[in-house]
């Protein structure tokens, strides 16, 4: 059963979710605030495909997309309880997480 | 009627994510970002992916968002340190991003889809199913061991922040009742003679009987460094 | 091996032994030991030599070859070592071991002052008779190349004897040089022997010249006649080796050598290869007229050039030297009309007058302590009374007085220059006459300076005396070889016997004709050279002794003519214009440029890249994690780009 | 049955959750960390017999495939995972003594490897990636006191979602032209509609792009120095094998299965940044002092030659590519297992000019860690020769000659560096001497260093097994 996106079609989807991934991918370089900024954008870069995929699921009545996408969330939330993890490791042993603190090795 | 919900939808959820990777304060950024996926929410369920807007509310601002502001409190990140602008090299890299983004769009402005897609069968919704019970049903048929692996992705992920951040703090002072009971003075007393003009300190300070770093809880005490310096023990 | 194949062996193999005892062992055995050693087996040699020359080779073969041993294996190629007896070879070997036996007897006493062992010098002057034999006994062009690299080799080492001399290194590196280009065309040229013929060696080689006579090798548009192309490179070849004009610049700066080794490299032997290797090769050449043309130019003009230089040079070995160049200008003539055995003949006795000639010079020399500008000399004949002698009959059969040995050889290449009858071999012939007059004058303005008038430098010629027996004695037997070796040989080797001396070692071809004419040439012009040089000495009394303020007077009124001739006709300079000035700006750009430049530059500049692209490259991991961000970044944007390119 | 077809990984979940188990219920006053990692080891043996003989197929309906290309690629991934976890028996963290998490999350991270080695579909291939790299994260900032690790924690991770996210949205896009995530079924459609659209070609380079970070390809490598340098050395000795492997099982089996019609655009792709790994991986590795650093350079150009096998895009370029990957995982893990006996005093250090003198000071470790650089430079007789070997003559058979000519350069340059380290040990003037090697750090550099001498022996076996695989993916 296809789906016709509530009448606006899959182009409106998909430039939607280009525009969520390329904030994602800028806000974890070109900002130089603290690092839980760069895991939130993460985040946009995992509902951009997210929305892809749901786009797509439903463009096409095919389901996997789906359920792929309920995997993703899952698996992002473990990214973000890990990445939250490390980055308390991080505060507690540098005392920052300003963006350009992390650069203790480099060459 | 829907395009428009779907334009506002669009528009929030776009501004809202410009808002999180620009925002001033880390907090601010958070509650955009549950902002932005309400409206994501909306989104899918335009498309018709009703279970999984709801999960996305459930799970992202429910758990994730929340997880980012707790986090956020709890480094007391003060804003006034957040060093303010972009990097040096903004220009070029948003020139970067927007190749990137003219591409895809390039790419997205005639999706096209396989000619020969129904070459291969599908996993369509039946009819009358709502969307929840299609989803369900595949997760445990279909998907069960990707189902199974995520759990122990999500495993993995309790094992991680629990190696990673808790900490059993040897310098708490916790309640051993057996070793209360089974005390003795030796343990804990020991008179010594003082002679006349001399200070504690010379002496090497109060002494303690060295069975007491054994007798208090792990790691609590160091034997051997100096008794006087507990200021600088600080954790 | 038969007995005469054996002692024929004994004669090119003993200087081999000689060389190698006295140049391994001459450091334990010592110096006398070693002159000793080297000089019996030279006498050996000689002794074999002339024996062999006598019995002859075998009357029913023309040549006999003897066998020594396999040297190269290679596909189609085989080169065997072997030693070619035949009379032109016969009388060569002869003649090499009689010149190197006197020589190494004089050297005995001309190197006595030395303060190094002379050991090295005996083992030089063996070596180098070993190698000259090796040439002349080649039964393929292969070990004539080997023989031909030996000698030059050795010349080397020789004339750089005394290697703490910087002008005795430099000459030695500028004949090596200027021999290394003359050989790079001999080389050339035996190369497309073999691709013509198919073998190097003599006798496969003669066998099909006639059949190929038509062949061409295509080249630039123009069909270029093999055997002349051949002919040419071995003559380039034999110029280099024989000092023929325009390469003849090394051989009167290779006088920086001891004396002995003049006399037997560059007066008897080794410039005479180039002659014998025209003689060798008579039955090539006589199809390639081309080439014969141009040998008699380039002959006849060295012959003149070379005496004219030495009628102005003061220093007494230099003179010499050009006189030899000269009259290895008067034998290549005669090859070029196809007279080879009269070229031979003057070798042979060239050989005897030459080395006289040069030893002499040498007593001379060994007698007033080093010295060689004549103009120091001067009224040395009482004291010196047999080298005086003895130069007196060197310069007669020089001059090619009657009956000295001279006389008949010159005699009978000039008649065969007449009896030619063809434009180039009059052009020989007048300048071999006029050159005649020149030599009769340089000869007797050397015996005038030197013997003649008051010593001009009292104090070199206060203690001047005859040196030992071992000087004195070779020089009696070149004396007598330099009378005698004329008017013996000259029926054996242009004469009425000389079909049955040479046995067809030398082939005429229509150079028969000529040698047939040649007794018919009118008395006159038989006469001319003779005229010639007694005119020579006449003038040469009348400027030196009778008037000696002439000489002086004409080189002020004819100043030009005299620093032309004094500076050689500026060969050198025209050669360090031509070639030695470009060839070092080129090496120094190489040098300087390409190497250094480039070459060097190459790897180090590429090492101190790769380094510094390391650097670079290491420092592009600035630990920030933005940066690496933007990386992946473009690195997603360029493969995304490319593909859509390609896409 | 399909879980007879997983039955492998069902194990070995089952051990990593039991020895989880056991972990958390010692009593605090014994260390249960020997113990989980002993019980880690046989937890890996175990599914490595299990794995060689489990059956063929494909099972959970297109999610999951087992067959010779999967098996030798688990394999090898079961090995790195336990050679790693033998180098944990000797780790002490910064805080003290290791903490069984520590295997257990190695275990774990090994099923995401299998996973991937086995995926049949897009979705599994993340899950697996995901479940391998999370673990990998945590493991990068296990030494949760000190800074350089949990600073290479945090790039690994964020550098590394962003991998994931660029990767996913490459299985977007590959969903959004042919409506599946199954191999076969898109292979099917492929070939059906007679090529891609432009989008599918961009689903193709984000999926390339975020598959060549877990490899550490240039330009997707940056991570590589800093997370090599900042990770315990078990792990790094981990990161840089197993994972690898599986990554390169992923990236095999989608270019040559799903993909491998279109094998003509993906090519020059995979050439790309082949090239640019060798270049780089040689040039940058030549100013570092720090050998964790090194490596990490050095297994940088190592996947520009494994990817030469790729590019090649032939049976015999997969051949070349599975072998020299075991070759990597054996001469790597005991360059590690070396780099973590250089210990002075309980410390680690990790300079290039600790090792001077190691020849005189401790001649066996020196011994073997020239053999594991003489094959790293890839010097016949070593296991490194063959690998480059195999790759190098594959190229040549694809006319793939400026490739070929580029990696014979910067094997040259490259030589300087591991030279280098031999000079170093060989001719320098001796650094004080290292602390004892414990038995784990012993058995594995001797080992490793006797499989690396020794690899011609069984270098029949393992090119016929390597063949079989390749066969499998594209026969």
């Amino acid at each position: 059963m296809t789906h016709d996106l509530g009448g606006v079609g899959l182009g409106p989807y998909l430039t939607v979710s280009a525009i969520l991934l390329v904030l994602g991918v800028f806000g974890i370089f070109l900002n130089r605030k603290n690092i839980i900024i760069i895991l939130m954008s993460m985040e946009l870069i995992l509902l951009s495909a997210n929305l892809n995929f749901v786009a797509f699921s439903s463009a096409l009545g095919d389901l996997s997309g789906q359920v792929f996408t309920l995997f993703v969330l899952t698996i992002a939330a473990a990214e973000a309880a890990i990445g939250l993890a490390i980055v308390t490791v991080f505060f507690r042993n540098r005392g920052s997480i300003q963006v350009e603190d992390v650069t203790m090795m480099k060459g | 009627m829907t395009a428009l919900v779907f334009y506002v939808f669009a528009t929030i959820l776009v501004l809202s994510a410009t808002m999180v990777i620009s925002a001033r304060n880390p907090v601010h950024s958070v509650l955009f970002l549950i902002l932005g996926f309400f409206n994501a929410a909306g989104l899918f369920l335009l498309a018709g992916a009703e279970f999984l807007a709801m999960l996305l509310i459930i799970v992202y601002v429910g758990a994730v968002a929340v997880l980012f502001l707790f986090v956020v409190m709890m480094l007391d990140i003060r804003v006034s340190e957040a060093r303010e602008g972009l990097q040096r090299y903004a220009p070029f890299g948003a020139a970067v991003g927007a190749v990137l983004f003219a591409e895809l769009i390039l790419a997205f402005g005639h999706w096209r889809i396989a000619p020969a897609i129904d070459a291969v069968p599908h996993l369509g919704q039946a009819a009358g199913e709502t969307n929840t019970a299609a989803l369900g049903d595949l997760i445990y048929t279909h998907y069960v061991l990707l189902f199974q692996a995520c759990g122990l992705v999500l495993l993995v992920a309790m094992i991680g922040a629990i190696v990673l951040t808790l900490r059993e703090r040897p310098t708490g002072r916790r309640q051993d009742i057996e070793r209360q009971h089974a005390r003795t003075v030796a343990d804990t007393l020991e008179l010594r003679r003082l002679p006349l003009g001399r200070s504690v300190r010379e002496l090497g300070g109060f002494a303690r009987p060295t069975s007491y770093s054994e007798a208090a809880a792990k790691g609590s005490y160091d034997p051997h460094a100096p008794v006087l310096s507990d200021e600088s023990r600080g954790e | 091996m038969t007995s005469s194949a054996a002692i024929f062996a004994i004669a090119v193999l003993a200087p081999l032994g000689g060389s190698l005892i006295a140049g391994l062992f001459g450091r334990i055995i010592g110096d006398r030991p070693a002159q000793a050693i080297t000089i019996g087996l030279m006498a050996a040699a000689c002794a074999s030599a002339i024996a062999t020359l006598f019995s002859g080779v075998p009357q029913d073969m023309g040549t006999a070859v003897v066998s020594l041993g396999h040297w190269i294996d290679a596909g189609g190629f085989h080169a065997n070592w072997s030693l070619r007896a035949d009379m032109l070879s016969l009388s060569m070997v002869a003649m090499v071991t009689t010149i190197s036996l006197c020589v190494h007897i004089y050297s005995v006493g001309y190197m006595n002052h030395e303060e190094m062992p002379t050991y090295r010098f005996f083992s030089y002057l063996s070596l180098f008779t070993f190698a000259m034999l090796m040439l002349v006994t080649s039964n393929d062009l292969i070990q004539l190349f080997f023989g031909w690299e030996g000698v030059g080799l050795v010349s080397y080492l020789l004339i750089g004897y005394w290697y703490d001399k910087p002008s005795a290194v430099a000459a030695a590196i500028k004949a090596f040089v200027v021999n290394r280009v003359a050989d790079l065309f001999f080389l050339v040229g035996i190369a497309l022997l073999f691709l013509q013929f198919g073998s190097v060696t003599y006798d496969n080689i003669f066998a099909v010249v006639p059949a190929q006579v038509g062949a061409t090798y295509h080249l630039f548009g123009t069909d270029w006649p093999v055997f002349e192309v051949i002919g040419t490179l071995l003559f380039i070849g034999a110029m280099g080796k024989s000092a023929q004009l325009f390469l003849h610049t090394w051989l009167p700066d290779a006088m920086e050598g001891p004396t002995p080794v003049s006399a037997l490299i560059h007066a008897a032997t080794m410039v005479t290869a180039g002659v014998f290797l025209m003689a060798r090769m008579s039955p090539l050449l006589e199809f390639a007229p081309g080439t014969k043309t141009l040998i008699v130019l380039i002959g006849g003009t060295t012959c003149f050039f070379a005496a004219t230089v030495g009628l102005v040079q003061p220093d007494i070995k230099r003179t010499i030297a050009y006189s030899t160049c000269s009259q290895l200008g008067y034998m290549f003539m005669a090859a070029g009309v196809g007279v080879y055995q009269a070229s031979i003949f003057h070798l042979t006795t060239h050989a005897f007058f030459k080395a006289l000639l040069f030893l002499g010079a040498g007593s001379v020399i060994h007698a007033i302590h080093g010295e060689q500008d004549m103009f120091r000399m001067g009224g040395l004949w009482r004291k010196i009374p047999f080298t005086y002698a003895v130069m007196w009959i060197g310069s007669l059969a020089l001059a090619g007085v009657f009956p000295f040995a001279g006389y008949w050889s010159k005699d009978g290449i000039l008649e065969a220059m007449w009896a030619a009858q063809s434009g180039p071999a009059t052009y020989g012939w007048a300048m071999g006459v006029v050159t005649a007059f020149i030599t009769a004058l340089y000869s007797w303005r050397l015996i005038f300076l030197v013997f003649h008038g008051t010593p001009r430098d009292a104090h070199l010629s206060e203690h001047a005396h005859e040196g030992g027996i071992a000087i004195v004695l070779p020089l009696g037997i070149l004396g007598v070889g330099a009378v005698l070796a004329g008017v013996l040989l000259d029926r054996f080797y242009i004469g009425t016997a000389q079909a049955q001396f040479w046995q067809g070692s030398i082939v005429n071809g229509a150079g028969a004709a000529v040698m047939n004419r040649m007794e018919e040439v009118p008395g006159l012009i038989a006469l001319a050279p003779s005229i010639a040089g007694l005119l020579g000495i006449a003038v040469a009394y009348l400027a030196y002794m009778a008037r000696p303020e002439l000489p002086a007077s004409l080189a002020r009124s004819l100043r030009p003519v005299y620093l032309f001739l004094l500076n050689k006709w500026y060969f050198d300079e025209l050669y360090d214009v031509l070639f030695v000035r470009p060839y070092r700006a080129l090496a120094r750009i190489l040098w300087k440029g390409a190497d250094e430049g480039v070459v060097e530059q190459v790897p180090v500049g590429l090492a101190r890249l790769t380094v510094g692209t390391a650097v670079q490259a290491a420092r592009t991991q600035s630990g920030s994690i933005a940066i690496y961000a933007f990386t992946m970044l473009i690195g997603l944007v360029v493969l995304t780009t490319t593909l859509l390119f390609v896409h | 049955m399909n879980w007879i077809i997983a039955f492998p990984e069902l194990v070995l979940t089952l051990c990593g959750l039991v020895i989880l188990t056991v972990g958390v219920v010692q009593k605090k006053s014994t260390n249960p960390f020997a113990a989980c990692s002993m019980l880690t080891i046989a937890a890996f043996a175990i599914t490595g017999f299990l794995v060689t003989v489990s059956p063929d197929g494909s099972g959970y309906e297109h999610v999951f495939v087992n067959d010779g290309f999967a098996r030798f690629m688990k394999v090898l991934s079961l090995i790195g995972g336990a050679l790693a976890t033998i180098m944990t028996l000797s780790y002490r963290g910064t805080s003290g003594g290791g903490r069984f998490e520590l295997p257990v999350l190695i275990l774990f991270s090994t099923i995401g490897t299998m996973l991937m080695a086995s995926s049949d579909n897009m979705m599994t291939l993340f899950v697996g990636l995901e479940l391998s790299s999370l673990a990998i994260y945590i493991l990068c900032a296990f030494d949760r006191d000190s800074v350089v690790s949990s600073e290479s924690g945090l790039k690994y991770f964020i550098l590394g979602s962003l991998a994931s996210g660029l990767l996913l949205y490459g299985i977007s896009l590959t969903y959004g032209y042919g409506g599946t995530m199954e191999y076969g079924a898109i292979r099917t459609v492929l070939i059906q509609s007679g090529g891609a659209s432009l989008g599918l070609m961009l689903g193709i380079v984000f999926l390339i792009a975020g598959l060549a970070f877990k490899l550490s390809a240039v330009p997707f490598h940056m991570w590589t120095p800093d997370v090599y340098q900042g990770a315990p050395t078990p792990v790094t000795a981990y990161l840089a094998g197993a994972p690898k492997i599986a990554t390169f099982a992923l990236i095999l089996r989608i270019m040559a299965g799903p993909f491998g019609a279109l094998a003509p655009q993906w090519q020059l792709l995979i050439e790309m940044i082949s090239v640019l790994s060798m270049v780089f991986g040689s040039l940058a590795a030549i100013p570092q002092t720090n050998i964790k650093r090194l490596m990490a350079y050095s297994s940088i150009g190592h996947m520009g030659y494994a990817l030469m096998g790729l590019a090649a895009a032939t049976p015999g370029g997969i051949r070349g590519t599975l072998v020299y990957l075991t070759t990597y995982l054996f001469m790597n893990v005991g360059v590690f297992a070396g780099i973590a006996a250089m210990r002075r005093k309980g410390h680690e250090t990790t300079d290039i000019a600790d090792l001077s003198g190691l020849g005189r000071t401790s001649p066996g470790l020196a011994l073997m860690m020239a053999i594991f650089m003489f094959s790293m430079l890839g010097m016949p007789p070593t296991a490194g020769f063959f690998g480059k070997l195999m790759v190098f003559s594959a190229a040549y058979g694809a006319g793939l000659y400026g490739l070929l000519a580029i990696g014979a350069i910067t094997s040259a340059i490259g030589a300087y560096y591991y030279l280098r380290i031999v000079k170093v040990m060989y001719f320098d003037a001796s650094a004080p001497a290292f602390d004892t090697r414990s038995p784990s750090l012993a058995f594995l550099s001797v080992s490793m260093g006797i499989v690396t001498a020794l690899f011609v022996l069984v270098l029949g076996p393992v090119t016929s097994a390597a063949q079989a695989a390749a066969s499998a993916l594209i026969g």
